[in-house]
């Protein structure tokens, strides 16, 4: 599910991003906004088109979903394309608050209904996803999300072929994603705990969600690779706060590290605040973004929650390169704008945004047909061969439509400034793990 | 409800003044359709389908959306249509309280999913799939309902709320059979191979959805009104106002009860199937306690007991839910209203985000409709008798007291 | 009308009152045995942990035993009520400037003095309010009325939280020092034996208020016969209305324990909490203080048992099971009375 | 009272005792009724005339003895065998409990071959109740665990009855009430009346034409569409009299038929419940308070006193039975 909940790290980002560059280069991305906007005064008739966004924007979940479409925004503030003039259609995904498949494939049917819809960002969760791919590859509508995680989306993962996803044009690609996936995320989770934390033995849990049980059962596997042993494989329902006997058990089997897999609103902070009550906190822990959410003074964050007593021996990884270009100027445009910091996904948001805008650049001169546009816009992105200049960096999409950027940074917790440090990171397509 | 069988409208004899008048003038017209109850059914059911696709051409609903748009939102308020006058069945006649209907929904959803797509490899057509996703969703009912039908309402209603939860609990827990958390996906859609022109339905074409779920709806509007006008809906009713009573009039009570639980769940089913159809995945996380407490808020608020009632009550809400309130957060920011204090609060409604307070909105419409009209928006005649106490009523509980008194040795 | 719900107070199991005791052993050394088994020297432990989450939901279950005993209501927003009573006390710690820790040991029994009674005093009020302006006016009306006003209470109250609070997990200063005791054989962490005392103490307190004052009594001739008690002098509004106090303050002294030993609430906590304490009262037989109590723990066992096996995710199922089967073999619950033929 | 039934009796009671607990409300009561008869039931207070009552009309089970309608045993004591579906569950049940446990003290390969035994035993219990459900739940019925079929059973053999104190469907019309009543008469299943058959249109129309009549029968036409809760009280009576006909019963059970009634309205009753088993030749069962109604109408009175039969004949003998006056005449002499 889950690409980086990682609001803080990207603020870190943000900090390591000012001590280091110390702003040498200007903000590409406003300067390219700049120049597109000098050139594109000649073109004739400018045409209206729109991105849609479909994220879960209201209860609940809206912090997941409005710092994102806020980074759209902000990639469409800054970036022009000459000839078009390019406004948003935004969709909502929650119902009570929690995101919902039925109203995602709604969604993106009402967006594929809107003719000036040339390209969605979205959806956030995977089973949305699973329920949206079919519609928008049968609309022909390519979607870009910037948090899916789930490796099944894009490739054959637990038997199921993700064609079926695609049953109108199975070999037509509508949806490609920024976000690493999962595997790669569990993979680093279990280097962290073999090569870094030096750990024979492990726990491992998850949140029986299908991003937390996804990354725990790849830690697993890929633990016992490296040559660990994992002493028990427990899977904890989202709903308890009582985590006390699974804790006393953990305390049974004195294991080398703990391996958590889910997100901090599934209680994951709580786990590791009653191992600190058990006596249990000198154990290294790990997770994936799912606990990377901020320092210790953000509310409701899992280090928050975890409490930072002893906490020294904790990991988490984010799915995505932590050297990103221009990270300051990104989070001082998006702090002007909206005024707040910018949140876990804006950033990629802002990539998705800018995939969008660049495939238009590419393939909208003198084309005034939307349908063609709306069209040629998949072809582009979807052909591996073209690559993006982003926020994130720069990547393409593979065949399945995966982001071509295999980057995992590790973070570990910092107890003097009480928040995640950044430790490395790893690019996985470069230095593969086996 | 008026009109059973030709014996005309009963107007009770104490509708007096507007009401009288009103259905004296609409007599003849209401009693053809008490005549010709599933002819009246079927036409208003077209004459729907024809309207509705219409009325949102003109504004103010052309602004909120293209027809496609509103097309597949009626096709999704369907669903919640076809399971809020299934509910009505178990709670608005038999007055058993089910607060786990959900798990019959997953139920159909999950014999979609085993009988049409790539996880099993069986392909059965969708509407084959059907009566057969209704008739698993009743048996399960069965199998629940068998067991805990005997206990007291408010027990059935711990118990039923417990298999709502349980259900969705075994769809992901049980992962080798369900594909846990990450649902099956790739259904096989509805096709009426080449049908009117239809081959599959596709994802993108709202229009046959449309049009499959009203006749979905409109036959089982036709059953169940049917049902309610027969020996069984008599015998539900019965039940429901008195159950010893009941029994001792030759109402077999469990049997009854278990059908209404059945006839209910298999309406579930029935539209469990159509929307993994329609959407085309599974997955647990679908069909929690919100779908059930949904559904019966349908029910309550439309008015138990009466089924159009009931089907209009879940219309309103689905539509408030999926585009009134959005549509609200834009009215109220669009009238630029000044924020005001409220105490130590700075109140500015163009900022709230009205989509937050669903749960609120329900909630006090829930208490307020059991305050104020604990019949509802549009409640049967039967219902309004009984909740609006006449003083005797009160009388009626002392005598039922010393009666249970009396049975007592 | 029922003819006979089996009234508030003791079980009224003069025969079977030595089996309890001896089944009740019975089924611990048993629980101990199977924890042990799983739990690779930590039986003990689990042990602990099961009966604390257990007297967690006893104290939640009382308020819905007593509830239903009076006015047979389900009061579905009753885990709610526990809910917000977490928050009460998050508040009032947090407000009073507490972040953790309080060694002081005079300072600590106050502060945890003026928090219990602080949150079970609002809370009841709450309990209270809610009695009267969404079940009182329906206490006339078809059962089924005020059980849907207490769904919408239930949405309500969470809905109040999820906006105005927050709508994710906040983390509650735990001021009961983290120390183990060690008694004889027995180590238990400090806030475990605090927990368990508590519950015990309240739940005494409680059958002796029922069993021995004249507001109990007025509560139990109410549980059986409203109307004769009416006749009798018995104010009827005053006794529920102290009956949704004692119940939701209740909750509340719950709802403080919640935030002790975990740390955290959230406002989803109420739905499942409430869930678990209703099906205790259940299976324990509605309308029996004891029966919840025994359920509660009942239910404690279950999970932690099934959590020490590994199959965490299915206790939820067996709780439900477990409540089905009991319902099917004694429709009234462990210690309910049996009714009459009629319900 | 053992042996052949004697011919013309509708209801031979042998022996029927009901205990609450240790409380014995009925005690080996031997009890007939001859056919065509109106046999009045009398007795104190507390005497345990009602739960007598209550006994053959099925609403509770008998701890002892039986009772034969139209000399077929129709209630007694419940016995458990070995055949009955509850035992299909517990042997599942303690299989899985097995099989969990082996599985939990790591023996594999038992506890595999264990669940597919539960499984295999749990099937027969499953067919059963998928393919069959009324026979499933009917055979449950037996197992003495889920009984709730008793009263309906016995409105099907032929017994209908009133309750002491009205229990109308209140908010359904009179017409319905009476309606509801021939639901045992009728046999529209689920499919005839979803799909409305014509046998179910048949049925229906002649349901509604008896109702009618029922309803003029007892002298209430004109009322069909009223509510039943806003009828009178007297009213109130005579419905649930025209609903208890409208089963058409081979013996009728009547609790106080004219309590609460005033002189006039308790004529009109006397009356018809003479007319009833006079135009339609059905049994009678009555109990009743007011010794004015008994004497006047009844064959035969029967007198209970603490859960014992204390006499049995005509009014007469009763009359001047002494333990009777003893018992009941002796404390209650305003109402002799």
């Amino acid at each position: 599910m889950k690409y980086a909940r990682m609001g803080a790290a990207l603020a870190a980002i943000a900090m390591v991003a000012t001590a280091c560059s110390s702003s040498s280069s200007p903000s590409s991305a406003a300067s390219a906004a700049a120049s597109a906007a000098a050139s594109g005064g000649g073109g004739g008739a400018v045409v209206n088109v729109k991105i849609g966004i479909e994220l879960p924007m209201s209860g609940g979940e809206a912090p997941n979903g409005v710092p994102t479409a806020n980074g759209v925004a902000l990639a469409l503030d800054q970036i022009k394309v000459p000839g078009f003039n390019v406004t948003i259609n935004q969709q909502d995904d929650a119902v009570n608050g929690v995101h919902n498949p039925q109203q995602g494939a709604k969604n993106i049917q009402t967006l594929a209904n809107d003719p000036t819809v040339l390209f969605v960002v979205g959806p956030f969760n995977s089973n949305v996803a699973q329920a949206e791919i079919p519609v928008g590859n049968a609309a022909g509508l390519m979607q870009c999300s910037p948090a899916n995680t789930y490796p099944g989306l894009t490739k054959t993962w637990g038997g199921v072929d993700p064609k079926t996803l695609r049953p109108t044009n199975p070999d037509k690609i509508a949806y490609v994603r920024v976000a690493t996936t999962d595997d790669l995320q569990g993979a680093a989770g279990a280097d962290i705990a073999y090569n870094i934390a030096k750990a024979k033995t492990a726990y491992v849990a998850d949140d029986t969600q299908t991003y937390g049980k996804g990354l725990a059962d790849v830690f697993a596997t890929d633990f016992a690779k490296l040559g660990g042993t994992v002493v028990k494989r427990d899977s904890i329902p989202g709903s308890t706060t009582d985590f006390t006997s699974y804790v006393t058990t953990l305390k049974s089997l004195n294991p080398g590290y703990v391996y958590y897999g889910g997100v901090t609103t599934s209680g994951i902070g709580l786990f590791r605040l009653q191992m600190a009550q058990q006596g249990l906190q000198t154990i290294p822990f790990g997770g994936g973004d799912g606990i990377s959410d901020g320092s210790a003074a953000t509310k409701s964050s899992f280090l928050q929650i975890a409490g930072t007593a002893g906490d020294q021996n904790t990991y988490s990884t984010v799915a995505a390169t932590h050297d990103i270009p221009n990270a300051s100027a990104f989070a001082d445009a998006y702090k002007a704008k909206f005024s707040t910091a910018p949140g876990a996904y804006s950033a990629a948001g802002y990539a998705c945004a800018q995939v969008f805008l660049q495939a238009l650049q590419a393939v909208g001169s003198g084309v005034t047909d939307l349908k063609t546009l709306r069209e040629d816009v998949r072809a582009y992105v979807a052909d591996p061969s073209h690559s993006y200049d982003t926020q994130l960096g720069k990547f393409s999409f593979d065949a399945n439509g995966d982001t071509t950027q295999h980057i995992i940074s590790y973070y570990g917790f910092d107890a003097t400034t009480q928040d995640w440090k950044f430790l490395q990171q790893r690019d996985f397509t470069a230095k593969p793990l086996f | 409800m008026t009109g059973r069988r030709g014996t005309g409208p009963a107007t009770g004899g104490t509708a007096p003044g507007v009401r009288g008048r009103l259905s004296r003038a609409l007599s003849p017209a209401t009693a053809f359709s008490g005549r010709h109850q599933s002819l009246t059914t079927v036409v208003t059911f077209a004459v729907i389908g024809i309207i509705l696709p219409v009325i949102v051409l003109f504004p103010p609903f052309s602004g909120f959306g293209t027809q496609n748009d509103w097309v597949g939102g009626f096709a999704d308020a369907g669903i919640f249509v076809l399971l809020a006058i299934g509910l009505n069945v178990v709670v608005g006649w038999a007055g058993l309280l089910d607060l786990g209907y959900a798990a019959f929904f997953a139920i159909g959803s999950y014999t979609y999913a085993y009988g049409a797509s790539p996880f099993t490899g069986v392909h059965i057509p969708f509407w084959a799939m059907l009566p057969v996703g209704a008739f698993v969703a009743a048996a399960f009912g069965i199998l629940l309902g068998a067991p805990t039908l005997r206990l007291r309402g408010d027990y059935l209603a711990i118990v039923t709320l417990g298999f709502g939860e349980i259900v969705p609990a075994v769809f992901l827990n049980a992962s080798t059979l369900t594909n846990g958390t990450n649902g099956i996906v790739g259904l096989d859609q509805p096709s009426l191979g080449r049908l009117f022109g239809v081959g599959d339905f596709g994802f993108t074409n709202p229009w046959p959805y449309f049009a499959t779920i009203l006749a979905i709806i409109a036959v089982a509007f036709m059953l169940l009104s049917r049902l309610e006008n027969s020996r069984l809906g008599r015998a539900w009713v019965a039940i429901r106002e008195d159950e010893l009573a009941a029994a001792s009039m030759g109402i077999n009570t469990v049997t009854t009860k278990l059908l209404a639980f059945a006839i209910g769940a298999s309406t579930a089913g029935l539209a469990g199937v159509y929307s993994a159809a329609k959407l085309s995945i599974v997955s647990p996380d679908q069909f929690n306690f919100t779908v059930s407490f949904t559904v019966l808020a349908m029910v309550v608020l439309g008015g138990m007991g009466n089924i159009w009632g009931v089907a209009a009550g879940a219309f309103l809400v689905f539509e408030l839910q999926s585009q009134g309130l959005k549509q609200l957060n834009t009215f109220i920011g669009s009238l630029g209203l000044p924020s005001f204090q409220l105490g130590p609060i700075t109140v500015d409604l163009a900022t709230i985000n009205f989509l937050n307070y669903q749960y609120l909105l329900y909630g006090l419409a829930l208490v307020l409709m059991m305050l104020l009209r604990p019949e509802g928006l549009f409640p049967s005649r039967r219902r309004r008798r009984e909740l609006h106490e006449s003083p005797d009523e009160a009388e009626r509980g002392n005598v039922e007291l010393s009666e249970a008194e009396a049975v007592e040795p | 009308m029922t003819p006979a719900t089996a009234p508030l107070g003791r079980a009224r199991l003069s025969a079977g009152r030595w089996n309890l005791a001896l089944g009740t052993i019975a089924a611990l050394v048993a629980a101990y045995v199977i924890m042990d088994l799983g739990a690779g020297g930590e039986g003990q432990a689990q042990f602990i942990n099961a009966l604390t989450i257990g007297a967690i939901y006893a104290l939640i279950a009382l308020g819905y035993t007593m509830v239903y005993g009076i006015i047979e209501l389900i009061n579905f927003a009753h885990g709610d009520v526990f809910m917000v009573g977490s928050f009460v006390s998050w508040w009032l710690l947090t407000t009073i400037g507490f972040s953790g820790a309080i060694t002081d040991p005079l300072l600590l029994g106050v502060i945890l003095a003026v928090g219990f009674v602080f949150s079970m005093g609002v809370m009841g009020v709450v309990g209270m309010i809610i009695e009267r302006f969404a079940y009182r006016p329906l206490r006339n009306a078809p059962r089924l009325a005020p059980l849907i006003t207490a769904i919408g209470v239930s949405f309500i109250l969470q809905n109040v939280i999820q906006v105005g609070v927050s709508n994710s997990i906040v983390t509650t200063p735990q001021i009961i020092p983290n120390t183990t005791l060690n008694i004889g054989p027995v180590s238990i962490r400090a806030i475990n034996l605090f927990i368990i005392v508590l519950a015990v103490v309240l739940m005494a307190a409680l059958q002796l208020f029922i069993g021995r004052t004249r507001l109990g009594r007025a509560m139990r001739s109410t549980a059986i016969d409203r109307d004769a008690a009416q006749l009798m002098g018995v104010d009827i509004n005053t006794t529920i209305a102290l009956t949704f106090f004692i119940g939701s303050g209740l909750a509340g002294a719950a709802g403080v324990v919640q935030g002790l030993y975990f740390g955290v609430t959230v406002f989803t906590l109420g739905f499942y909490a409430g869930l678990f304490a209703f099906t205790a009262a259940v299976l324990g037989g509605i309308g029996n203080t004891t029966g919840a109590a025994l359920g509660g723990f009942v239910i404690g066992f279950i999970q932690v048992i099934a959590a020490v096996y590994g199959y965490g995710v299915w206790s939820e199922v067996v709780v439900f099971t477990a409540l089905v089967l009991v319902l099917v073999f004694r429709p009234t619950g462990i210690l309910g009375q049996q009714l009459g033929e009629r319900a | 009272m053992s042996g052949e039934q004697r011919p013309g009796l509708v209801l031979d009671a042998r022996g029927v005792t009901k205990r609450f607990g240790g409380l014995v409300a009925v005690r080996a009561v031997d009890f007939t009724i001859p056919s065509g008869s109106i046999v009045s039931l009398i007795g104190p207070n507390g005497a345990g005339k009602t739960t007598f009552f209550n006994v053959i009309a099925g609403v509770y089970e008998p701890s002892n003895g039986e009772i034969l309608f139209n000399g077929e045993t129709v209630i007694a004591r419940p016995r458990r065998t070995w055949a009955e579906p509850i035992y299909w569950f517990v042997i599942p049940t303690i299989l899985l409990i097995l099989a969990v446990a082996a599985l939990l003290a790591g023996i594999g390969i038992i506890g595999h071959l264990l669940f597919l035994a539960t499984l295999l035993a749990i099937i027969p219990a499953l067919i059963v109740a998928l393919t069959r459900p009324r026979w499933y739940v009917r055979m449950i019925g037996r197992a003495g665990i889920f009984r709730s079929s008793r009263p309906n059973e016995m409105v099907s053999l032929g017994i209908g009855r009133t309750f002491q104190n009205i229990r109308l469907f209140g908010n359904m019309s009179v017409l319905e009430n009476v309606m509801v009543g021939m639901h045992s008469r009728m046999h529209a299943n689920l499919l005839d009346a979803a799909l409305r058959l014509g046998r179910h249109r048949r049925e229906e129309e002649a349901a509604v034409r008896d109702a009618r009549k029922w309803i003029k029968y007892v002298g209430m036409a004109g009322y069909e569409n009223e509510a039943a809760r806003n009828l009178p009280y007297g009213y109130q009576r005579r419905l649930e009299i025209a609903r208890a006909l409208a089963s058409e019963p081979k013996l009728m059970l009547l609790d106080e038929p004219t309590a609460g009634m005033n002189p006039v309205e308790t004529r009109e009753m006397t009356e018809l419940i003479a007319r009833v088993r006079k135009d339609l030749g059905i049994t009678i069962l009555l109990i009743e308070h007011d010794m004015g109604v008994v004497m006047g109408v009844s064959d035969r009175v029967t007198v209970l006193d603490h859960g014992e039969k204390i006499a049995e004949g005509s009014p007469d003998e009763v009359r001047a039975n002494p333990r009777v006056i003893e018992a009941y005449l002796g404390r209650g002499a305003a109402s002799a």
